[in-house]
């Protein structure tokens, strides 16, 4: 038995020795089975922003007055045999409240099907297809898995779309705020004097300014002819603008440190330019504290956007997005006739949770001192 | 409105002859809480806080009970108004079904037979709620140091225009009655007068002199106006004369109402008490109100507002409420103990969809948005039907926006339906005919221009479930090959696209159908881009230049004016003739889309405490209406 | 099988001790049955290279392993009066350990700069002690903090005592730390590499002043070091480790004159000796210290040992062998017997 | 120590100018003034305004005035210490946030004692029960606390509150108590209703504290002076509560200058969905309807109370601190 551990011991031990630093952070990593976990939810969320209309059943702004306000329709797979099918309704006003009322109609099914035709989309601008995940084996009936708005539209395919626009402003807003903090805090840290005091006040200024009069300020100005889509892009940008300036702080702060350390004083006296140590000496050092950073901040932005979407700031509908969703929640009245339309703040709540686990088990991973 | 005129004025008589006895033959009564205030000698006795004529009010259901507080809500100092419809504090008002006009603090009124001279009978003994007389020098103040005061009145309001633009004359005759002459037939003045109660913030036509003179330069040395106004930060004496003259800002302003406030507008509860010296009684001799309070509660937020009123926070509530909030208020009732009923809006439409036929930005897009046909196509292609079931919960009717059936001024069925049944084809049809044929790859219509056809709908989500509307209505028309593109705006920023012309299409409310001729109408093009939607700025700019600048409106619209000014100088028939015309135009030529109307979208929702009583269950329900003011409220009350 | 070395009664007797730290790769075995035994006023030198576990094998001793690691095995017999407490088998936690350490054993840290805390004067630290074993009063404890500080030589006691450990020089910070062992006069000091973050000169006072400290207070110290010098200095008798395991034992002459494991050797032959003729080349250990999840199989030293002998040391781990009244090694080369698997 | 406070304190009026011209630019940046947002809302209900009146009301409120004009007519009312007056509630503006203060900065500092007292046990708790149940379940609160947009754990309160049990947990008292005088009953009934706005506004600062303040500790639970601390024979929790803690509590502490702009803001979002009578909403009306001087005076001592926020900060960890007191 000795002998066994000896030999795992040695294989492991081979290993550690080529490892490089980004298998050792991958190995540390995967260690962290809910980190590892969460890693794959974000990974199906992408897959989700990368081609929601595969995953949905429908168009997310069909609307049918008549299909408002139905509950969630549970899935069934089994019916004798693998047959999935939801059970059918039948809805009807109810004559003194106003109220559509649902029932499940027992004597009827709605057969469904997985890899079914559908409505037609493109893929990323590439192709077009009608294949869908999921949806009724009759392409005219409409299914409710996550039940309907008021409008009659689908909350299921809504949410698919919703994660799509969500995900990307926290990516894109988090990816420039990245840009932006590394390179001002970088120049801060780097240079230092007059620079940096410049770039600090200007931290402390923008930290100092409440958000929500900045964002109303700015959405306000932007441009009246843009469409949501245009408008979703910009916000984007407003919340990378307001987001660096955390992690500015931290990059500089980083940058004054390893300022004294030994290796970037040789790199110095052997003749390297400054963008080469910057580049090639000091970014290699706290690339992976700043990827496990970003990760952190992600959710930080899709909760920002949540928040202003559901004051009614941010993304506007007909655009989709989690905090637009929301917006049907922000009634309480709606939600005691339909409280499935919170199911949109799970869906923050998960992929926020996440992200947060993923951040940590990076941040945990990259950390050299860590045991 | 010769007959609404005759009326009042012989209604005014009939109820001063009936009042007049009433108080010779019954001696009066009051509130216990005032009753111990008269026997501390705090006050004098009812009989003479009351006028000798009272304004008898009939009740709906009884006699009241006193005692009790109105719990309502409101949502801050913009929200003045709701102070002003509860109160109604007017020389006239409008009645419950709101087709006539009865004198209310005045005791009548009566016009020359042409019209240019207006005789107004005060109540004699009628008191403001300090105790001090109400007499027609309060009017005249108004109207030598207020309305003819350049400072306070940079503009005169239409309705105290004389033809030629100067001011009418006000002349007191004696202490109790005024005359207003005009050089013009001034046939809607009582119309106009019974919304003169200072609405808006702005100022009523009569106002408390013996209070007010203190605040002004023409009765106070200017240094101390200067340095009143600079203790209370204003920056003019002007300032500060407009929050002392508000009743809602100020609660030291006497006022004729029934409620006087001892709170302000601005603070976290407005609160409204019982006014000793009301002038009106009901049909035993109680001295109005029943009730004895009235609180305001300040929300931030009109979703948590309408969670309050389902939770049964408040007594009687009908501002602010939503409508989509009916089923769960309904269902409610019970927990909640309150019952909810529904006035349906005088408003012919409840979400119409306004074109700006003077658009320039994009002259192709101009071009269609002027187009009668193209409009008339976008009409056939909306699915009216889907919009009522899941915007109006079913209720309400398809139609274009012209007044009411029950309304003298209805057009007919045909203009009112006109071009509101659902019919894809034809709008094609009428949209190939038109020549945009071409279409692009995703089925959108080709311009002359070869562009795509695309059409933005402004809205505003403040007042209603328009969003939805206009996402609805862009889906429908994108099915006819016309991209439409929702744009949800702020407000304020909305309002200023409007003005400086930069939208295409919009959507609100006709919520003052009823009334073409008096206030900011909505449908005179020179009323401007306030108050006129988008149906073309440059019209009111060529409008109100004399020609010089913007664009010559066309025939139909110019016809309209030329309704409007006839209306105002003619009798009640012409008036209803004028209306009808006005409205045959505004259907026939698609100036707005309506899409739904009669619902009780605006302010219709109304939850009433089971407790309270005297609600009348269908009302007039508009803003020139005061409802519900016109509801009479100083007749609630509360059973014990 | 205690080795027996003197006469006296030990006051301190380790007794096959093994240490494991159960790590997610596996687990590491720092201490694997280490044998020695401690007598009043004696110094004991435990030496090895970084890893051996020289200092987890002290640690044990007060209780103070961290998790995951913890004592596997094994016996730390300590006397109290005429009995022998077992603390091995006291929870870390328990009132008798608590009460023992500080009081009875003291511990000398590694680096003084970061053995105490940044935030707290120097001096409340070490009054802080005295309050909880000794119960002096404060104003007791800080005068006795004083004069324990002129003991140990720092200059302006009185103002040093209310520095903070990042004000004094590493040579001051030792004394300090020295002085808050001592504080409650121990039985038993552990210094656990107390020169080692400091220059030279500093160093040799340092290691004065402890021998006088030992002479004064009568303790007995554990003193842990890689630096054979120090311990022919220090130390009355050596224990030699290597990967957790005890090489060889012996009084500090026997060990320095007739070594006999050939690590022992090898450790000799690299330090710098007057003997030494001036720049010669120090043979160093041929290879490298293995990681500690790679323990080799057979004697840990094998790979390493110029004298192996394949097959034997490759694949039996020996066991350590009285070779004299006080010295014992465990080499097969010396005679040990292979060790049960 | 005395010389860096000054310094700091003598750049302050310098600090605040620049931030008042950065205020006003940002709420005036909108389009439209507030008389058109004043025009928007009256449309509602109908208006019967005109064009002339509303240029008039712009031309007596200095609404017509350029920019730069505007502003500087606003700074010199805020150098004679006097906020101007709110264009909507027509009342000078301190007293409008005057009348809010007292609410706001009593929920706040609700809120901040509920996380501080949950989050600083809590953590240390977590931090030296690693890996044990409690340490497990206290994370996963966290993680959901941390990922719990706070607007949307007040609606499922609120909806809760009304669904099962059919009261509205809106405000800060009963409807009998708003206006009524202070007594003991309005009291204990603004204690009833206080606590769950707290804790909903509490609830992310309280997980993320946790989670700080367990990382804080993990880290010096593992330096050598905890080891020295408990070879000198200390009682665990005393030794944890006196050296580790106390470390890990330091940056913690340099944070608590941030809370200053927040116990005068209010949180704005959850204060609007609640209907809590804070600066909050008050801040939010006035961007919306650009009732621009009320705005730019809540934005200013905001921005004021930042900078001394930050100020604070740095002296309470310099008292924490010895190493950073000496460095000044």
């Amino acid at each position: 038995m000795q002998l066994d551990a000896t030999v795992a011991a040695g294989a492991v031990e081979e290993r550690i020795a080529v490892a490089s630093n980004w298998t050792l952070i991958w190995w540390r990593f995967r260690r962290h089975r809910l980190a590892l976990f969460s890693a794959g939810v974000l990974i199906c969320l992408y897959i989700v922003v990368l081609c929601p209309d595969f995953f949905a059943t429908q168009d997310p702004q069909q609307t049918d007055a008549r299909q408002a306000f139905i509950p969630t329709q549970p899935l069934h797979l089994f019916d004798g045999g693998w047959n999935p099918w939801v059970p059918a309704i039948v809805g009807k006003r109810n004559p003194i409240t106003l109220r559509m009322e649902w029932t499940t109609d027992p004597s009827r099914k709605t057969h469904i099907e997985f890899f079914t035709h559908g409505q037609p989309y493109r893929v990323l601008g590439l192709f077009t297809t009608s294949i869908h995940l999921i949806g009724a084996t009759d392409p005219a009936q409409r299914i409710f898995l996550l039940g309907s708005d008021r409008l009659g539209r689908d909350q299921w395919s809504r949410i698919m779309h919703g994660t799509q626009t969500s995900m990307t402003v926290g990516l894109v807003a988090v990816t420039l705020s990245v840009i932006l903090g590394v390179v001002l805090g970088g120049i801060s840290g780097y240079f230092g004097g007059i620079i940096d005091q410049v770039i600090q006040r200007l931290i402390e200024l923008l930290q100092s300014v409440p958000t929500i009069p900045v964002w109303l300020a700015l959405s306000a100005a932007l441009p009246r002819d843009w469409t949501p889509t245009q408008v979703f892009l910009a916000i984007t940008v407003i919340l990378s603008l307001v987001g660096w300036t955390t992690l500015g702080r931290e990059v500089r702060g980083r940058f004054l440190a390893l300022r004294e350390e030994d290796f970037v004083l040789a790199a110095r006296l052997a003749g390297c330019g400054r963008m080469r140590i910057i580049l090639r000496h000091m970014m290699p050092t706290f690339l992976s504290h700043i990827i496990a950073t970003s990760s952190l901040a992600i959710p930080v932005a899709i909760i920002s956007e949540t928040s202003l979407s559901f004051l009614g700031l941010g993304i506007r509908p007909p655009a989709i997005s989690w905090g637009v969703l929301l917006q049907e929640a922000q009634n309480i009245q709606t939600l005691a006739l339909a409280p499935w339309l919170l199911i949109p703040g799970l869906v923050v709540i998960v992929a926020v949770l996440a992200f947060n686990l993923v951040g940590d088990g990076l941040r945990d991973a990259s950390d050299p001192y860590s045991h | 409105m010769s007959r609404l005129a005759q009326v009042a004025a012989l209604s005014a008589f009939l109820f001063a002859v009936f009042a007049f006895q009433a108080g010779a033959q019954s001696k009066f009564h009051e509130a216990p809480a005032l009753a111990e205030q008269v026997k501390a000698g705090k006050l004098p006795p009812v009989e003479q806080r009351l006028p000798e004529q009272p304004l008898v009010v009939p009740v709906v259901e009884k006699i009241g009970e006193y005692g009790g507080i109105w719990r309502r809500a409101f949502l801050g100092p913009a929200d003045a108004n709701n102070y002003v419809r509860v109160v109604y504090d007017g020389l006239f008002r409008f009645t419950p079904d709101g087709a006539d006009i009865e004198p209310k603090i005045a005791l009548g009124a009566k016009a020359s037979a042409d019209y240019k001279i207006w005789t107004i009978q005060l109540r004699k003994g009628a008191r403001w709620s300090d105790g001090e007389a109400f007499t027609v020098d309060d009017i005249l103040f108004w109207y030598s140091n207020v309305l003819l005061n350049k400072d306070l009145m940079p503009t005169l309001p239409s309705w105290t225009r004389n033809s030629d633009g100067s001011a009418m004359k006000v002349e007191k005759l004696d202490d109790y009655t005024v005359q207003f002459t005009y050089d013009r037939p001034a046939t809607l003045f009582l119309s106009e007068i019974a919304n003169q109660d200072g609405p808006d913030q702005t100022l009523a036509m009569f106002l408390p002199a013996h209070y007010l003179k203190r605040f002004h330069p023409a009765f106070a040395p200017k240094d101390e106006l200067d340095r009143m106004a600079q203790a209370a930060s204003f920056k003019s004496w002007t300032e500060l004369f407009n929050a002392k003259a508000a009743p809602a800002q100020d609660p030291d302003r006497p006022t004729m109402a029934a409620w006087i406030p001892i709170t302000r507008v601005s603070d976290q509860v407005f609160t409204l008490k019982r006014n000793p010296f009301y002038i009106g009684v009901d049909k035993e001799g109680n001295q109005l109100p029943y009730i004895d309070e009235l609180r305001f509660t300040y929300f931030a937020d009109q979703q948590a507002l309408n969670l309050a009123a389902i939770a049964g926070d408040f007594d009687m509530q009908e501002r602010h409420i939503q409508m989509t909030n009916y089923p769960v208020l309904k269902e409610q009732e019970k927990n909640g103990k309150y019952r909810v009923i529904i006035w349906p809006t005088f408003g012919g439409s409840d979400a119409v969809i306004a074109f700006n036929s003077t658009y320039t930005a994009d002259p192709a897009i101009g071009k269609l948005l002027a187009t009668k046909e193209f409009r008339i196509a976008l009409s056939y292609a909306i699915n009216r039907d889907e919009i009522k079931e899941s915007v109006f919960l079913g209720l309400g009717e398809a139609r274009q926006p012209v007044a009411a059936p029950w309304h003298p001024y209805f057009p007919g069925k045909e203009w009112a339906t006109k071009y509101t049944e659902f019919d894809r084809n034809k709008a094609n049809q009428i949209l190939d005919a038109l020549g945009l044929i071409k279409r692009d790859p995703q089925g959108i219509r080709l311009m002359e221009n070869g562009k795509p056809a695309t059409i933005e709908i402004s809205v505003v989500p403040a007042f209603g479930a328009w969003p939805d509307v206009a996402q609805l209505v862009a889906k429908d028309w994108g099915a006819v090959g016309i991209r439409t593109i929702v744009q949800i705006r702020e407000r304020a920023l909305h309002f200023s696209m409007r003005t400086s012309n930069q939208l295409m299409t919009e959507i609100w409310n006709e919520d003052t159908t009823a009334f073409p001729f008096t206030g900011g109408s909505k449908f005179d093009p020179r009323n401007g881009p306030l108050q006129q939607l988008t149906v073309g700025p440059l019209y009111y700019r060529w409008l109100t230049s004399g020609g010089k600048e913007g664009v010559e409106p066309p025939e139909p619209q110019k016809r309209i004016t030329q309704l409007v000014d006839a209306a105002r100088s003619t009798g009640r028939d012409g008036q209803i003739k004028a209306a009808q015309e006005l409205y045959r135009i505004w259907a026939d030529d698609v100036y707005e889309i309506g899409t739904i109307g009669l619902t009780p979208m605006v302010q219709g929702v109304v939850v009433i405490n089971s407790k309270m009583h005297n609600v009348p269950t269908t009302l007039g329900n508009d803003w020139p209406l005061r409802s519900p003011g016109n509801a009479r409220t100083e007749q609630f009350f509360f059973a014990k | 099988m205690p080795l027996t070395h003197t006469a006296t009664e030990p006051l301190l007797s380790v007794r096959g001790l093994h240490v494991a730290f159960r790590m997610d790769e596996g687990t590491v075995h720092a201490v694997d049955g280490v044998s020695f035994d401690v007598h009043p006023g004696q110094v004991v030198g435990i030496v090895g290279e970084s890893g051996c576990g020289k200092s987890v094998t002290t640690r044990a001793v007060l209780q103070l392993i961290d998790p995951p690691g913890r004592i596997a095995g094994g016996e730390i017999l300590y006397r109290q009066g005429d009995a022998f407490i077992d603390l091995a088998r006291q929870s870390p936690r328990s009132r008798l350990m608590r009460d023992l350490r500080g009081a009875d054993i003291a511990l000398i840290p590694q680096e003084p700069m970061a053995a105490f805390s940044p935030v707290h004067t120097v001096g409340a630290q070490i009054v802080e002690a005295l309050m909880l074993h000794e119960r002096l009063s404060r104003n007791a404890a800080r005068d006795r903090t004083v004069e324990l500080f002129r003991d140990v030589g720092i200059s302006m006691a009185e103002t040093r005592i209310d520095a903070y450990s990042w004000q004094l020089s590493g040579g001051l910070r030792q004394r300090a730390m020295i002085a808050m062992a001592l504080s409650c006069k121990p039985r038993l000091l552990i210094a656990d590499e107390p020169t080692t973050a400091i220059d030279v000169t500093t160093q040799a006072q340092i290691l004065a002043l402890l021998r006088d400290l030992k002479q004064k207070y009568q303790t007995a110290i554990i003193f842990i070091t890689h630096d054979l010098g120090v311990i022919a200095q220090m130390a009355n008798f050596v224990v030699v480790m290597y990967l957790g395991r005890v090489m060889e034992e012996g009084p500090v002459d026997d060990i320095f004159h007739a070594p006999k494991h050939p690590y022992t050797k090898a450790l000799l032959r690299s330090i710098p000796s007057l003997q030494t003729e001036a720049r010669t080349v120090l043979p160093a250990i041929s290879g490298t210290l293995p990681h500690p999840f790679n323990r080799p199989s057979g004697c840990p030293f094998h790979p390493r040992c110029t004298d192996m002998v394949p097959g034997r040391c490759t694949t039996l781990v020996p066991a350590l062998r009285a070779l004299g009244p006080r010295q014992a090694v465990s080499c097969f080369l010396h005679g040990s017997e292979a060790e049960p698997a | 120590m005395t010389r860096y406070i000054t310094h700091r304190l003598l750049l302050l009026p310098l600090l605040l100018l620049v931030y008042s011209f950065v205020i006003f630019v940002i709420i005036q940046a909108p389009p439209g003034d507030f008389l058109t947002s004043y025009v928007a809302t009256l449309s509602a209900s109908g208006t019967s305004i005109s064009a002339e009146q509303i240029q008039a009301l712009r031309h007596q409120y200095g609404l017509d005035q350029p920019f730069v004009v505007q502003y500087l007519y606003w700074l010199r009312e805020l150098l004679h210490g006097n906020f101007g007056l709110s264009l909507e509630y027509r009342r000078p503006n301190a007293d409008l946030i005057g009348e809010q203060l007292g609410l706001t900065v009593a929920l706040a500092v609700m809120s901040f004692v509920l996380t501080w007292i949950i989050a600083v046990p809590a953590g240390i708790y977590s931090a030296t029960h690693q890996r044990s149940v409690v340490d497990h379940v206290l994370t996963v609160i966290n993680y959901i606390g941390v990922a719990t947009p706070n607007f949307m754990l007040a609606l499922i309160l609120m909806w809760i509150a009304f669904a099962y049990f059919g009261i509205s947990i809106t405000g800060l008292y009963s409807p009998e108590y708003t206006d009524a005088p202070w007594s003991m009953a309005k009291f204990v009934n603004l204690l009833e209703h206080i606590w769950l706005p707290a804790l909903v506004i509490g609830i992310a600062g309280t997980a993320r504290l946790t989670r700080i303040m367990r990382a804080n500790l993990l880290d010096e639970l593992n330096k050598p002076y905890v080891v020295t601390a408990r070879a000198k024979g200390l009682r665990e929790w005393r030794l944890v509560l006196r050296y580790p803690a106390r470390l890990a509590l330091n940056p913690l502490v340099s944070t608590i200058g941030w809370y200053l702009p927040q116990l005068f803001s209010g949180s704005l979002i959850v204060a609007t969905v609640m209907n809590l009578p804070n600066i909050g909403p008050l801040l939010l009306r006035a961007l919306i309807n650009q009732d621009m001087y009320l705005a730019g005076a809540i934005l200013l001592i905001y921005s004021f109370l930042t900078i001394v926020g930050t100020l604070l900060s740095d002296i309470a960890l310099a008292m924490m601190d010895p190493r950073i007191r000496m460095g000044m």
